[in-house]
């Protein structure tokens, strides 16, 4: 495979790109409140909501295009969507049908890992192995905050580092595990530990979908330039709680969380695109209807 | 058939845990999201603000750290009183668990005996997803060096915590997430057990026992109580599953002649294949018939869809009863 | 007693991986000191040298890492074959053995079917220190998705090594450390196995069944030999754990009515237990006496001057065979 | 607990000290050339040598003084003799007698652990536990450069980091884990990794305990001062194999080898020390006897 120089890959997103990152992100909003919504109906068994995430799914996913193979987390629902994974393939796993509603291999959006962590190594060794075929072996990783605790992943960052594989590690920290808030979960950040492993990083906030394109972009051009990994830390905002079945009330504060929730990338991002006439009510009704359509589609498969 | 009212597992795990947190300076609590939460099945509710953040701790989400940790603390004297927030989590701290907390004792040549606790919510039946339903005593019952409890009520969790915390060994104890809250459960005998490590014939019955643990003790007592008076099942509440108290069973097998026991984890080289085993050998002329095991076959626990086809219900208990009696 | 002489269990496994390097482009090896050392056992040796530091990896000192990427590796199309250093190193990896590499195919609604494979040296015997000659093969027998082999000979790891790469799920095979150079061993009846994954009658009898595995199985051999012809054992080398091949076993038993089990891995909740516990339910009527298991107690394996306390001598094996059939 | 200032240490070594720390290495090399000898007449299962490593053992054990409890790896000989452990105590192990032959609680010595890294975590747990209790929480654990790959080492940096607790990490990286050399298991250095956790660190060469002890003696009173923690690499030689199992000729070269043993720590402080005049050749022999009666007593003990 030919090494590129960085400047060959874009950083910052043209309109149209702009236009599909707002897209992708209005798309993933609906899906998730209608996960929310038939979860309360007793629809589905669990939801783990990615609203206050969207703009860092959204932006890393575009931004490494369809290429690499990903290995989520398990909130990465943006990231499915815009991968391919239908809404009611996205949900079949919640509703208690399957262990994994979609084809990973078809979509190289691997299957949702619900032990911590796990899913680190998985990756790295994934890009081992396509490297040694002499495949594509560009991987992108999804973690969070508290799963980097997890032994797991300061090995995965250590053996990528030592072998220099082409894994693009995601951290979206959304300051939570939980009810165990991410600065009492680490004393420095991702970034700063990824460095420590020799893994060059960035840290980034992740309000702005254009900020964390441009960033992943650049990360994305170092790990096929180099051949070699990066570490992107996304700071971002958890409207809800962990899950459907966490009260976040108990333990966060009724500022703290409304704050997330004025911080909206979702709606900070719709009124940016308007403002700046690159959509206007047309454009986004007709995204509202095709969101309308798909969980009217969902209702009908799960309510 | 009869029922009765009793608090949830929760809410006598929680009662012990601060009357213990009162009494003992040296026990502490330990893991993810036990603390301000009051962990994620509340079992832990108000325990931090009673008791503060340094006896309530908040652990780091990394389970090895958690018994790694731990084992360090009661090597300093304390008492800790570890929670892993699922059992399908427990894999991270096998290492820390088997090779280390299960050898201390062992390694200073008896002079340390740290006490310590790892609580494990368990087993299925309420709709989770992967990995939130399994049921992994076995793996740890063959580990010398730990003992492994299953309570299947409050009273019992209650009196096996006020036991573990003094031991001077490991003790894991597995904690039915489907009896947390649960308050209706069938009648047993009040007969307490004989020890804190016994087992409890929880219903005298003279034509077969059943040897069970865990949550699936109250299918098996509502199983028993409707076949009789046709047929009378003895029942067994294991309680421990390692040490077992095999001398219960092999009293029981003496007067029933018959042998089924019942579990939630799957059957092979599980604790039925212990059981079966050791009465096969010690109580084989009191066996009337081949001693039979009852439990999920070697596959893993399915998506909730199919959780029925894998659980063990009252109805396959009866059907087997009647099989082995008829 | 008439022994054979054979290979060292080393030289065929090391041979059996350089064929299947040679024929399989896909397959790798992978683990701690496996390449430039050729292993501490020196099984790998020469290998790096023919096929490369690619296929050959000297792996981070991390058991995790190894299976987790393996898993990532097999996902790739790939064929791993990892080695973990010795038994007692196994517990950093089992959380990526049981969740990840048991559970993957599952997890992908069958779309993926990985070959993994995972050697691992095992038993006592040879004055090993702390934690070196430990038996866990019983921990992942009963782990769904998981299969377990246990050779006790060069020709049979062969076998089972050619067979695990191609299963398409993830194969256990422990290797007795204190056979890799031993090439003097009892004799055995020539018949074949009749399939990759079934026990061998290694010796036909009349009397009294033994069913055993790994590296014991010479001493039962050599047992058996010693007592014949005043009574007539007959052997069964179960090569695999999990799955185990339980017709053979009911076969055999059916024929001499009477079952001994042995193991080096602990009594309790082990292989044995699962096997009494199968022939006790099925074949019920054609035992003569009570099934009995003989293996070490529920205890850590002890420093070395006390291992011939622990480990089950042929002596041992004799007497209670004698009991058994008094 | 009064915390004291950094400068309240000392970190140079006074004649005194200098001596000890010769004395030691002298002995720590005896007892350590006479498990090589027992193990092979056979009175012994295995020897793990430390030769090469006396005095980055020696002078970190010195530096730290008697208070903090030591969590070994299984190579601390040197320290374990500093400690108190008697040379038959020491051997008893690896005679097959015992899993541990002292009293580790006596001598704040704690059993060796022969499955790697697992002690980091306890040492973590333990410093934290004592400090609950209000009792000295300053430990001390030792690590190899291989073992840092274990996903519990990590883990115990970010638990110690997070915890703010009283732990001296001492890495002795001899270049090799077995046959694997340092610079394939990391692609940094256990101080950058550190760093990466928020653990301050150090990295020093580990030929001369002078430079040990005066590095040790300024981490300690970093731990102690800041009640943080603190790592320090120290790079020493492996003039030995692995084990008396291992031989190191199949994976290192002639030369390497033969550059490890001509940097000898011990032939070399002994030498600096008679040059300066600080030792002559009475208090030579006096060490050297004492030696002999040492290895006297294990040959009667053991072989
Ligand atoms: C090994 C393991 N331990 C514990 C859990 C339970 N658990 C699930 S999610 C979670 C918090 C994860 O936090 P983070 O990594 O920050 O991801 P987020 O949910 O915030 O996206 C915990 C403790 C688990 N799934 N796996
Ligand atoms: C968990 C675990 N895996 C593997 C081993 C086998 N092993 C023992 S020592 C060793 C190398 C350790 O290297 P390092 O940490 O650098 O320490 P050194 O021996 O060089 O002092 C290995 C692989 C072990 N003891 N424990
Ligand atoms: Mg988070
Ligand atoms: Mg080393």
């Amino acid at each position: 495979m030919a090494l590129k120089s960085e400047s060959e890959y874009a950083t910052d997103p043209d309109d149209d790109t702009r236009r599909s990152l707002l897209r992708h992100m209005l798309v993933a909003r609906g899906i998730d409140e209608e996960g929310r919504q038939l979860q309360k109906q007793g629809a589905l068994d669990l939801w783990l909501s990615c609203q206050g995430q969207e703009a860092a799914q959204v932006g890393s996913a575009l931004a490494v295009g369809p290429a690499p193979t990903v290995f989520p987390s398990y909130r990465e629902h943006a990231v499915a969507l815009l991968r391919g994974v239908t809404p009611d393939e996205l949900f079949a796993q919640w509703a208690g049908r399957t262990f994994c509603g979609w084809d990973p291999r078809r979509l190289r959006f691997f299957p949702y890992t619900l032990v911590l962590a796990a899913q680190t190594l998985h990756a790295v060794g994934y890009s081992i192995g396509q490297r040694l075929q002499g495949l594509e072996d560009f991987v992108v990783m999804y973690i969070g905050d508290g799963a980097t605790s997890e032994g797991d992943m300061s090995e995965a960052m250590n053996l990528a580092a030592v072998e220099s594989a082409s894994v693009l590690f995601v951290c979206q920290n959304n300051g939570w595990a939980i009810s165990k808030p991410a600065e009492e979960q680490m004393h420095t950040s991702l970034a700063e530990r990824a460095r420590g492993f020799g893994i060059e990083s960035a840290r980034i906030p992740g309000q702005d979908p254009e900020t964390v394109f441009s960033a992943c972009s650049r990360a994305a051009a170092h790990v096929r330039g180099q051949r070699a990994p990066y570490l992107v830390e996304i700071q971002v905002g958890r409207i809800h709680g962990h899950s459907t079945s966490d009260a976040q009330e108990v333990y966060r504060t009724a500022e703290d969380i409304e704050r997330t929730r004025a911080a909206d990338p979702v709606t900070a991002y719709a009124a940016r695109l308007s403002g700046l006439g690159l959509v206007d009510t047309v454009w986004l009704d007709a995204v509202h209807a095709e969101v309308r359509e798909l969980r009217l589609r969902l209702m009908k498969e799960y309510a | 058939m009869s029922t009765v009212r009793s608090a949830g597992l929760a809410e006598s795990i929680n009662a012990a845990l601060a009357d213990l947190l009162e009494q003992e300076p040296r026990l502490l609590l330990l893991g993810e999201d036990i603390g301000r939460l009051g962990g994620v099945f509340r079992v832990t509710r108000g325990l931090r603000e009673r008791f503060g953040g340094d006896r309530v701790r908040d652990a780091l989400l990394a389970e090895s750290t958690i018994v790694g940790q731990a084992v360090g603390m009661a090597m300093s004297g304390l008492v800790p009183v570890c929670e892993i927030q699922f059992d399908g989590f427990t894999y991270p701290a096998v290492n820390q668990l088997v090779t280390q907390a299960a050898r201390i004792g062992g390694r200073w040549n008896g002079r340390i005996s740290p006490s310590l606790v790892v609580r494990i919510p368990t087993g299925g039946g309420f709709r989770g997803v992967e990995h939130h339903s399994e049921s992994n005593e076995a793996l740890f019952a063959r580990v010398p060096g730990l003992s492994v409890a299953c309570p299947s009520t409050g009273e019992d969790a209650d009196q096996i915590l006020r036991y573990a915390v003094t031991l001077g060994s490991p003790v894991v104890m597995y904690e039915p997430i489907r009896l947390y809250w649960r308050r209706n459960t069938p009648a047993r005998d009040p007969e307490p057990a004989r020890s804190p490590t016994a087992a409890r014939v929880v219903r005298r019955g003279t034509d077969l026992t059943i040897a069970t643990y865990g949550a699936i003790t109250h299918e098996v007592l509502e199983a028993a109580h409707t076949l009789g008076p046709d047929v009378d099942v003895e029942v067994v509440d294991l309680r421990w599953v390692a040490p077992l108290d095999l001398d219960t069973v092999l009293e029981s097998v003496a007067r029933t002649g018959r042998l089924l026991i019942v579990h939630e984890g799957s059957k092979d080289v599980g604790i039925g294949a212990e059981i079966a085993a050791a009465v096969a050998e010690h109580g084989f002329d009191a066996l009337r018939g081949p001693v039979r095991r009852l439990a999920p076959a070697r596959r893993a626990y399915p998506p909730a869809d199919f959780e029925k086809d894998y659980l063990i219900g009252v109805q396959e208990i009866k059907d087997e009863v009647l099989v082995m009696t008829e």
